[in-house]
């Protein structure tokens, strides 16, 4: 499947980018991380959340398929 | 003032004192209401490294941030006895010394305002997607985290 | 800020939005702040027994009541981190929707604000002789007691 | 000695006047209040505090013959 990645803040200056594609075939959010690391490794040293159509999810959570963000700290208000 | 589509919180820039007096005049009408409490975020020029922040500039994944808000506001009415509540978040630049953020609750009774804005701004604080680029004197950033 | 003779606290009529927003406009160069917390009171048009609140007619105890505002400051100031603090009431007639208190606090951090604007308002609402005369459509009236 | 009471609120409506001035021998705010009282009766059914130089005393307070003031429950803000 091709799944459309976002991401935001201090994440769009390492990546470079705001939304990029992958196409990826398990079925995990871990793997898809693993995946996006392959192609960032600079990732793999920041802090960051995973919103799935826009719900924090967890690294066990099953691929729906849309919306997939990452997320550094939040900092509003 | 339930269920209805996730409102734009969001502002270009910086909200200004005449836009939040207006929203407070905008309440006169009200005449249930006894007790407004309005929280305003605004700008510090922290010094981190020897550099002063001059604005900081803000991006959120927006449309997750509205429902967010959204989310915020319901459990909000739900919890506590309140007749308005409206909530402004900036995009882009803001300056030091301008505000940011903008919440403003009214009630007909104060426990009820006290209990709201505490319990609005954290949740907006911890749970809403937006992030803050610290600009320096000298064009260096960093980015912004909450405590 | 420590120290000061009592200011003159009361304010004739109704708070203006404009007046509030002034007030705001003016912390835009104290970049220390973090968060502004306000609270506004505002005379609601209760019906008791029938009768519509038209407008409340506020009296004081006028130097009691700056020396105890002056006491609430100072407390508040040696409790709470604040960089600001301002407090207005009104004196004499007050129509229901408008703006008969304001109280507004600044500070570096926004935990601060939240406890610091629930302290001074309770302790204005228990400690400082100010009475309320509630007149009624038909001029009748009652003395507002807080509750 | 002549003493200065000030009445508030309420209570001004039920001295119908503001300011008023007693000749009284007394020590205590509680033989003041009794004095107070014969003139003014209906005040004994109010609720009300007494502040002397503009802080609350208690009945058993002395008079220092300064600023006595009786004052119905506070409704400010």
């Amino acid at each position: 499947m091709r799944l459309t990645i976002k991401y935001f803040g201090l994440l769009a200056e390492v990546t470079q980018c705001s939304e990029e594609q992958f196409e990826f075939s398990g079925m995990l959010i871990s793997e898809l991380l693993e995946t996006i690391y392959l192609k960032h490794p600079k990732l793999k040293e920041k802090d960051f959340q995973v919103a799935q159509n826009q719900i924090i999810v967890t690294n066990e959570t099953e691929i729906s398929g849309r919306d997939i963000a990452l997320l550094p700290p939040f900092s509003g208000g | 003032m339930n269920n209805k589509k996730p409102k734009n919180v969001f502002k270009d820039g910086a909200i200004s004192s005449e836009f939040i007096a207006n929203s407070i005049a905008k309440h006169q009408s009200k005449t249930s209401i006894g007790a407004h409490n309005i929280f305003l975020g605004q700008v510090r020029a922290d010094i981190i490294d020897d550099k002063t922040v001059l604005d900081i500039e803000y991006t959120a994944y927006e449309d997750m941030a509205n429902a967010k808000f959204h989310d915020i506001r319901e459990a909000a009415f739900s919890k506590f006895d309140l007749t308005c509540m409206h909530i402004y978040h900036s995009l882009g630049k803001v300056n030091t010394g301008e505000i940011c953020m903008f919440v403003f609750v009214s009630s007909p009774r104060r426990k009820e305002v006290f209990k709201a804005i505490e319990f609005i701004v954290e949740e907006i604080k911890a749970n809403v997607p937006v992030f803050g680029k610290e600009i320096f004197e000298d064009k260096t950033h960093q980015w912004k985290v909450n405590t």
